[in-house]
Parts: C-alpha cells; structure tokens; sequence
C-alpha cells in the first residue's frame, strides 16, 4: 500500500496538477469550514455548553469533501458516530448542525438526535447513527431503490476500521455485490477504535483486503489528500453509475482528537503516541492542500486569512443562533415516534 | 372468492406488487416453493426475480436493506421464513427500524414491512419453533400485527405495507389451510386497527392473537356446550397495544383467560392480564403460555408442550368455579 | 469495607479471576477506564490480557465464543458495555446460549455470564439508552439478574459466573456511586436467589429492579412523610421468574405499584402485575414505565423520559387514594 | 483452484500413493458406515418412521472421515444442520444417533433434539444445531479454552457454503485470527444453500477467498478425495496445534440428496440439474477410494460385499433397537432447561 500507513511519511504537499483552481479552492473551502466547526465543538464540549458525546474528525477532512466532489442530491450518504464532515460536505448548514449538537428543535434532526444522529435528506444526507456498522446494510437497501427505480443515483456508506470487524460489514459487501447495488464504501482507515490500534484488532492494518474477497474494486488512497480522494472516487462512483456495482474506497487516515471529545493525546482515557499524532497532524490534509496551491500561484495567504475570518464569523453566527433557539416541544418524545 | 390463509398472504403480495411498482421482496427462499409453503407461490415468475429477490444467507443485510430501501421511497417487504432466524437481524429492526423516525425528528420514516413466519412442530425443536411477538410488542417505534382470519392475512398485510411505518407482520404456519370468502381488497389504515370481537359471550373473555385465536374460538365451542358463554378478542394488533376491547370485554364478563403461544414471562398474555387490572377492572384472570422451556423436538413432548383447545377449556373451567 | 456499586463489581471480578483459574473477561473497553466506569480497573493488569481480553468491534462473535468457552468447561464472562450493542449477539443468547442445555438433553450446559450495562442519559439518545431485561425475562434457558444493591453487585456476579447457567448480569451506570459496607465474600447459589423485600411497609407494596429500586426506596421515604407506609421488594432476580414474594407483600398491602426502567408493554411491571393478578390477589395496582418512545438526546426530552422519585410518590398517592 | 467446481473432471479414483492400508480401510469403513446410515435415514424418512427433517449428506462423507483422522477425544467439533457424517466420523455410535433421530430417551441428545441437534461429548463432538453459522463463534470459544488451558487440543469448526453469508463467520474468522486460536474451519462448499446455487448468492464459486482476507492459512481440496482431505488437514491442523493461530479448509463436495429429507432430483422443490448430479455421483468418494484401493491389492470385492454385509447389519440392529427404545419422560421438558 506504498507505506500510507506509516505516519513519518506524505508530509509534502499534495499534487494538484491539472486540477482546476476553482474547484481546489471550493475543496479548501469545505475542508476549513469543518475543521473549524469541529474545533469550536470540541471547544465547547470542553467549556460544557455541550451537553452530549461529540465525536470529531479533525484531520479526515479531506475523506468526505473529495467523495462528495463525486456527489449529486439524489444519491444517497449514510455515516456513523463520527459524522459532522460527511453532512457538511454535501453542504449541510453549520447552524442545523449546532443546533442539532445543543438538542435544539432547529437542528438537522429536530433535536431528536445530537451530534451522534444526524440527517439532512435534501441533501442526500439520509443518516447517521452510532451502533457501529448499523447503517451499512441501510446503505446497500437504498442503494438497491435507485436501482429498482432505474435511476443512476448511488448509495455510500461511511464507516470505520472498527466498523470492518462487525459480521454486518461483510454480509453488505456480500449482499450489495450479488444484487449488483450501486454502493460505494467508504472506509475512513484512521487505524483506531476507540482506544484500540487496529493491531489489536485485526490481523492486518489495510481493510481493502475485504474488497477482494467480495470481489469488487477498490482503491486504496492517502485520505488526507483531498485531490487524490476525489481521484479515486470519481473512477469508483463511475463504475458504479454505470451500472457495474458497488465498489471500496479505502482512506488511509487519522483523527487528530482523541475518540470523543476534546482530548488530544488520549483516546477513551489510554494515552497514545504522541510522536505518531505529531506526524499524523505533520500530514495535515488542510496545509497540504494549502501549500500546494500557494506553490501553484492558485491561493495566496491573503485570502487564506480572509478566508479563515469568514469561516470564522459563519461559526460564530451559526453557534450563537443556535444557542439561542428553542428545544424540542414535550409533545415530541411522542409525537415523533411514528410517521403522522 | 375461496382463500385460505397462505394463499390470502400471497393475494396480498399480488395486489401491493401490482398496484405500487415501488414495492419490492427481499428474503430467504422466495424462489422456492418450500419456504414459505402457498403464500407466496410463482410470486418470482408473475412480477420478476428483480422484484421478488431470493436473498443469500444474511439476515441482518437484507433486514437492513429493506430499512434503506423503505428511507429511499420504496415499499419493500422484508422475508423471514423463520422467526428464529431473526435473531440475527435485531439489530437492523430495534436499533434502526424502529428508532429512526423518532432519531431524525420524524423526517423520515423506515416503512418497511418485515414478515415473521412462526413455523414450530414438526420435531423441529428449539431453534425452528420460536414465537416472540411479545418482543417486538416491547419496542416502541415498530407496529407488530398478528393476523389470526384470512381476511386479515391479507388486509392486514396490505395494511403493513402502506404504513408509513416499520411494520412487524407475524404470520403462522398452523393457520395456512384455514379458509374463507375474501371481499375485494379495500385498503386499510393500520394505525387505526387493533382488537375486534370475534365472538361475543357473557361469562369469560378469552383474549389472543394469531394461532391461539383459533384455539379460543374452538375452545368457546366446546365451552357453549356446558353452558359457558366465553366471548373471543383477537389482538391483531400488538404494538402500539391498545387494550381497550379488552378492557370493555372484561368489565362485562368478570372473567379473563389470556392464550398465548409464546413465553409466559414477560409476554403478551401477561400485558393483557395487565392492562386490565390497572384500570380497576375487578375480574378473575388466567393465563396459557408454553412451559418455560425451550422447544422439544420428539414428538411426545412436543404434544405435552404447545397450548391446546383441552388446556383451554378446563383452564376457563376452572377459572370460572 | 466500604466499596460502592461500580468498585464493588470490580472485586467480584477479583474475586472470580484469583479463585477460579478457569475464568476470563472478554469484551469491548476492558483495556480503557472509560467503557465500563471504575467497574473494572486494572484488572487487565493484575490478571493479564489473556485473562482480561479487549476484543475487536465483534459482538456476536464475542458472546458467542463465551458460550463456546463455557461449554468447553470455562467460567466465561462477555461485558458489553452498553446493552444496545448486544442486538448484534441476539443469536448467541437466545437460540445458542438460552437452548443448549435443553437440546443436547441436559449433558452440556454453557455457564457463561454475559455482563450487559444499562448506559443512558447524557443526551446520547435512542441507541445508547436501552434496558432489554424484559426481553431475557422472556427466554426459557438463561438467568437473568438485576443487582440493586452495592453487595448484590458483588454476589449476584460471583453467583453468576459460579452458575452453571447462562446468566445475564444486568448492571446500571446510573447506580455506580450508591455507597455500603461489604461482609467478606460468599458465594451465593443462584438458583435460590429471588425478590427480596428491602423495606417493610403497611399501605403499598412497590416493586422494581435495578435502578428503580433506588427510585423506590427514595419514594418510600417521601411517602412515609405523607403518611403512607410503603413496602419496597427488589426483583433481583427476572429469570426464572419467582413472583411469591411480591404477591405475599401486595396480599398484606392490598396496593400494587410497579416501577420499571425499560418499556411498559409486555415489560417486567406488567408481569409482576399479572402474576399478582392470576393468583387471585385483589389489590389496586399501578404501574410505572418509560413512555412508549426511544429514548431522546435533547436534555429537555430526557427529563421528561425517566421516571423519578416525583412521578413514583405522586402516581403511588394516586393509586392510594 | 484446478477446476475443482467442474463437476465433469476428478471422476478417477484418487490417488492413495504411500499410504498405509490398515488407515484407508479403517477410512473406507468410516465412509461406507456412513453412507449406509444415511440412505437408511433417507428410507426410513420416505415411509415415514422419522417423523422430523433430516438432512443428508451422501456423497460428502470424505470430508468428515478425512478431518477427522487428525482429532483426538478433547478436540472440539462442531457442526450445524447436516452434521450426520461429522459425529458418525468421530466414532458415535449408530443406535444414539438413530435414536436421537427419532426422539429417543437414548438418543445422542438424549432425544431433545432429532436430528439437528446432535452431542457426543465423549468423543469430542460439541454439539450441531440448525441455526446457519450459530456454532462457528462457539468454536472458536472453544479453541480459545484450549489455548487458556495450555492444552494443545483443537476446535473444529464444520459450515457450508451458505453459512459464509453470515456476517457471524466473518467476525469469528478475524476474532480467532486476532486471539489466535486454534481453530480449524473447514467449510464443505456443495455449492448449494437448500435451493440457491453459489453463483446466486456470491460472486465467485470458492471461499477460501475469505481465508486470505483473514490472513489465515488454507487449503482447498477435493472433498471427494479422502487422501486429500486427510492430507491437507494434516497440515493445517498441524499448523494449528503448533500454537499459530487458526486455519481454513475449503473441501470441494456435492449432497446426492436435495437439501432435506430423500428426494434427490429436487431442493427444496426446486428441480436440480440431472446432469450435474450424474456427474457428481460419478465423483464418489467411497467408489473413487474402493477402486485405488482394490488396484492397489489392498481391498477386494470380497472384502467389500462382507463390510457392506457387516454394516448393513450394524445398521439394522441399531435402528431395531432405537425403534423399541423409550421416548424422554414428560418431565425431560422443564428438567432439562437448567443444570442441577
Ligand atoms: C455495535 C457497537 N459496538 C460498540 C460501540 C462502541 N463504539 C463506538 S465508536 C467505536 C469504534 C469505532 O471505530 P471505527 O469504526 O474505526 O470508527 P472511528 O471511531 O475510528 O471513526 C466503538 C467500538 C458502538 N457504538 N456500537
Ligand atoms: C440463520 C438461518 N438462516 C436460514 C436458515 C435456513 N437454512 C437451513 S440450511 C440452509 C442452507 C445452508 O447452506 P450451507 O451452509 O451451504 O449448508 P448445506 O445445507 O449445503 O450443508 C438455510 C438457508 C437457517 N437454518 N438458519
Ligand atoms: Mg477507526
Ligand atoms: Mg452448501
């Protein structure tokens, strides 16, 4: 797998040859906006405004935004426990998702939900939920309904290195491969589970190894290299427009908080390497991105900082509206339970 | 028009597959005649195997893609030809099914039907005979139905799909060769069924779903011949329980033997002994479950286990001396 | 010596891995203090991770390599530290655990202990809430025990792991700090452990498990303020269910209220009620359950969802008026 | 994998080079018993003496005689709902096992269970019941005792083809990878689940594919071919006992009956290919091994009619006796749900 998982390495910056300015600047975009919603979270997690689990993903940014580059309203996303940056990067509003966070009535869920269950089905965004794995087989079933229906819409389920070992996992490969369903893959390899190295866990540190065995194609990327995420992607999400089934991304990846929470340098109360972190965050996606395109004369540190302040202030915005919302009625412990 | 059971269910799938091109069936043995006995006969070969799937051996992938399917439009009805095997599946039913409308604040709801066979006896033993309707009777979030008449093997099925909501359809395969006229299809709300009176009566309510309706209504035969006039309540619907036909039929009657034919503890006919007795309802109350075992497999103690029309009749005896 | 519920568990771990070589931990977080509180600390350390074994995100395989262990003469214990995970391991429990001794005539019996953590609250919503017991009151075959007490948390486990039984221990982060003093160890015989009554009353008899028993003590006292006298019978054990004692309390008082954590229909509070009420007992009853809902994350909803001291002492007055 | 799934090819008989005659007749006994006692199952199934399923595995008898000349006493075997072979294999007797079927009180199970629940503890058989995949996780529960137990005894783990559809293989494969158990999985791969072909419900006929995503080691062989069978187990169960964590086998193989009870020409009602089945009886593995042996000087046909003559009576008094046996006492049903 060309050394991605040993983390002293692809600290450069990324290619970017032959992409368009544009588009890499909508990426960079994407990417900062939630890194730094993801960082003002765990900032009030810590300051307990939040009262619920906040599971962050600073430092695997660039996973969601470069297969959303691949990405249209109709197809559908599933994600797990870990799932701010899948909802933004198809555009979710930073405020529904505050305010999801804050159990407000005006969040993605209603309130219903938290950070742990969100949605935005306008979107494509069609839910996430912390049972490890528990939407992947959802994933393949609405992947089969653009099928059934003869649409070239596509299903992609989000999941973990963790996520892999669950039997339902496999028994989604099986299924979707079978009935040729259009589903992509996504594993987010960020080599931890909770405070488990994935040598603790499994035999092997690449997940891609299941792809084969389901036979279908894969492709194995650094997932902190928006461009070559989006590369992958697109050849993916091509073979399965077309008709030919489902397919496995492999993001070779790493968080830079800890499995919940704030915390950097310990995941669930185990202390980590800190060498391995500051290598990890040395292959930031968000810098590499940057300076490859300061390098290609397509960004400069002006607008960097005008771009951070912008950012800054939709956050801001965003947090204080949210905060200042209203929670869910009583009458929607019950009221929301069946369809009315 | 002459049904029976089976072929009731399977006029179901004919009329849903007909009248919604988004409804679709996922499960074991759908290409098979020996499954799913008559009820869903040349299904595959009348509506297509893309729309009548026999599935590999995965229940828990195909229970949840009949959750994803239902979140992206479709109707889809999910097959088990055992409920044993869905012990597999729980998760894809408890956790996602059943919570997901009320998790994303009710804007989108799993309508998936899931079908449950209940298919025991037949020196089968513990792992092919399990009834565990009160299960799914305890999760808030899915609507569980037992059809215990032709007409609701069918209407209630039609009723399943068109819900909005998942939906837990229990059916048996002792009932498959009851039969009876079926009027032309008219489409109900499940939300708005529940309890009916199949029998009314004076001195004892006998209340049950599914197969042990029958029971009741065989064991109210043979009780009218001694002069006990038991009225009949067929559950139908277990969840969201709405007990109140019962309540109603017990205030009259001052008497309740609940039947059931599945475990005692923590089960159906314990919920209806319940409801009753916290609305004030003064009455001598009784219950038939299965022994608390497991299912046998030799034939003679199979007898010894499963409720019969005997058991019922000198239990209300009984009950009511 | 003083321990509280979370430490007390940890020194039934103790206990069971210094006597009995055959015994060993397996399940998820048992390397990290934050999956499972101060209920296991370090036992990774002074037993080894041989003994004490983190495993991968793989629940069925887990408990199902319990029972597998078990019947290969081990004292297993599989943690999972949220009962909601263990919808993936419904099959090992249910049709492999709860069914092998009974289908291989009683010659082989999987005595693990399979640790289940009632973990709710903390706006973490409607998968990571739930209270099943009654789920596994309702299986033939497994034991099924609820500790309220800081001792019963110790002896109930020990008594769990020596069983030859399967067992669920059902644990509740919720009572993790409750404070006592601890007698030595004594190893308990599980089979003739039941309710016990934990506080004597004249007026009304309430009955809970687990963490509802606290609820219930703290209401006794409120009510006895009013004047009322109200007797409290921890459950303890679900399975096989042993109502004597509570329709011996509720004979005495004449007055029923039943106090669950989990879901009301077809939930423990309505057995205890129906087991009352079959045996003839006239009495008022009540009951007390989470309303017919997942759980919720907003912090305003989940107020609302659990029942507390206000609605015991309020539907008790009620009930008694 | 040489063309094992054609099932034109491998009807010679199998190669026994350099083995020792006392062992392949001992092999050839097991095998015929077996044989013999299932097609009497079948008969007593078609007049309807045997009142619950039974589920046959004629023409697969190699793959249980071969694995288990590698077992001793306290390995531990499980099996699922066509275990017949697999106890028969371990040297269970005839009687318990026909009166198991019937529901006898003397039945291997002590009648609870019929046919598909099957227990020989004794001897090393830990138990077979119907649920698909239900005993792959207790295996390896059971190969990890041994392990704890500083034993070097085994866990066999018998399933089929279809089983591999369960997400419960899949997390039991990489658990005992991870713990390194010792536990060998051998999968029977008939092609068949009940009425399902492979190629409709995985993308490729093998499955020892699954085996390298699990980074175990494995072999595939003729199942038919008793030599092979024995050989291959060998080598892996060696592995295995040597303290190197668990292994797979894939025996290629074909039931002559349908998937229950004693019809041949259909599964579950579903018309099997005549052709296929001609072809397969073909490959027999009792005939395949008679003849080698017979060219080899170590058999004869008057060594042949004598063993059928001495089985079929061995089959005759057991079922006679079986027959006249005791069914469970009424109080067998509450008794045996606890220990006591
Ligand atoms: C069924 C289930 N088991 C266990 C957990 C506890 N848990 C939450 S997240 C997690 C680790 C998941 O790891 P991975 O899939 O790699 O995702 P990541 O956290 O790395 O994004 C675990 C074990 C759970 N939520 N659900
Ligand atoms: C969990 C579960 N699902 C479905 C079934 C129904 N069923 C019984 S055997 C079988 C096919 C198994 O095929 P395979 O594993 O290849 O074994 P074979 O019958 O070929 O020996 C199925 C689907 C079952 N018994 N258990
Ligand atoms: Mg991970
Ligand atoms: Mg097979």
């Amino acid at each position: 797998m060309g050394g991605l998982a040993d983390p002293s390495r692809f600290h450069q910056p990324i290619d970017i040859a032959g992409q368009d300015p544009a588009v890499l600047q909508g990426q960079l975009r994407a990417i900062l906006a939630i890194r730094m919603a993801e960082q003002h979270l765990a900032d009030m997690r810590r300051n307990g405004l939040i009262g619920g689990p906040v599971h962050l993903g600073v430092g695997q940014e660039a996973v969601a935004v470069g297969v959303s580059a691949n990405l249209r309203a109709s197809d559908r996303v599933f994600g797990a426990h870990r799932s701010h940056s899948h909802v933004l990067a198809l555009g979710a509003s930073l405020h529904g998702l505050f305010a999801e966070v804050l159990g407000k009535d005006t969040g993605l869920s209603r309130g219903m939900g938290g950070s742990m269950h969100l949605w935005d089905g306008p979107r494509g965004f069609y839910g996430s939920v912390p049972i490890v794995s528990g939407t992947v087989p959802l994933a393949v079933g609405a992947g089969l309904a653009a099928k059934l229906s003869g649409t070239d819409d596509v299903a992609v389920s989000y999941l973990g290195d963790g996520a892999v070992e669950e039997g339902a996992v496999h028994e989604s490969m099986n299924l979707a491969r079978v009935l040729q369903a259009p589903v992509l893959f996504v594993v987010e390899n960020n080599f931890f589970a909770s405070h488990m190295h994935i040598r603790l866990r499994q035999p092997l540190e690449y997940t891609a190894r299941f792809a084969s065995a389901h036979d279908m194609p894969c492709e194995v990327v650094d997932g902190n290299d928006v461009v070559a995420v989006n590369k992958a992607a697109s050849r993916l999400v091509d073979h399965i427009r077309s008709g030919r089934g489902p397919a496995f991304l492999e993001a070779i990846t790493f968080r830079w908080y800890g499995h919940v929470d704030w915390r950097e340098d310990i995941d669930v109360g185990v202390n980590r390497s800190t060498e391995d972190l500051s290598n990890w965050r040395a292959r930031d996606p968000l810098s590499r991105l940057t300076v490859a395109m300061e390098a290609a004369g397509c960004w400069s540190a002006g607008q960097h900082a005008d771009l951070v302040e912008a950012i800054r202030k939709d956050v801001v915005d965003a947090w204080e509206k949210a905060m200042n919302d209203p929670y869910p009625q009583p009458a929607a412990l019950l009221d929301r339970v069946y369809a009315r | 028009m002459k049904y029976n059971y089976g072929t009731a269910i399977c006029a179901a799938f004919e009329y849903i597959l007909e009248t919604y091109p988004e409804a679709f069936i996922l499960g074991q043995g759908l290409w098979s005649p020996w499954y799913v006995g008559n009820s869903m006969t040349d299904l595959d070969k009348k509506f297509g195997t893309h729309r009548v799937i026999d599935t590999p051996v995965s229940e828990l992938a195909c229970t949840g893609a009949g959750v994803g399917a239902a979140l992206a439009g479709m109707k889809p009805i999910v097959v088990h030809p055992r409920m044993d095997f869905m012990l597999y599946a729980m998760d894809a039913i408890v956790n996602q099914a059943a919570k997901w409308s009320h998790m994303v604040g009710g804007q989108a709801h799993p309508g998936v039907t899931i079908r449950a066979i209940i298919n025991r006896g037949g020196e089968q033993g513990a792992q092919h005979s399990q009834a565990l309707h009160a299960w799914f009777a305890h999760v808030p979030g899915l609507r569980v139905v037992m059809p215990a008449t032709v007409a609701d093997a069918r209407d209630l099925l039609i009723a399943s799909v068109v819900s909005r909501d998942p939906v837990m359809y229990i059916d048996d395969r002792w009932l498959y060769d009851l039969e009876d006229d079926l009027a032309p299809v008219e489409e109900l709300d499940l939300a708005v069924q529940g309890p009916r009176c199949l029998r009314e009566g004076r001195d004892l309510s006998l209340v049950a779903a599914g197969y042990s309706v029958r029971l009741a209504l065989d064991a109210a035969d043979r009780l009218s011949d001694k002069g006990i006039s038991a009225e009949v309540i067929d559950l139908r619907v277990l969840n969201p329980f709405a007990p109140e036909a019962v309540v109603e039929s017990v205030r009259k009657t001052g008497h309740l033997l609940a039947i059931d034919g599945g475990w005692r503890t923590c089960g159906i006919a314990g919920e209806v002994m319940a409801s009753v007795a916290e609305r004030g309802v003064s009455a001598r109350m009784g219950r038939i479950a299965l022994p608390d075992a497991p299912a046998p497999s030799s034939r003679v103690l199979e007898k010894a286990y499963y409720p019969t029309v005997d058991t019922i009749v000198a239990t209300a005896s009984r009950l009511l001396s």
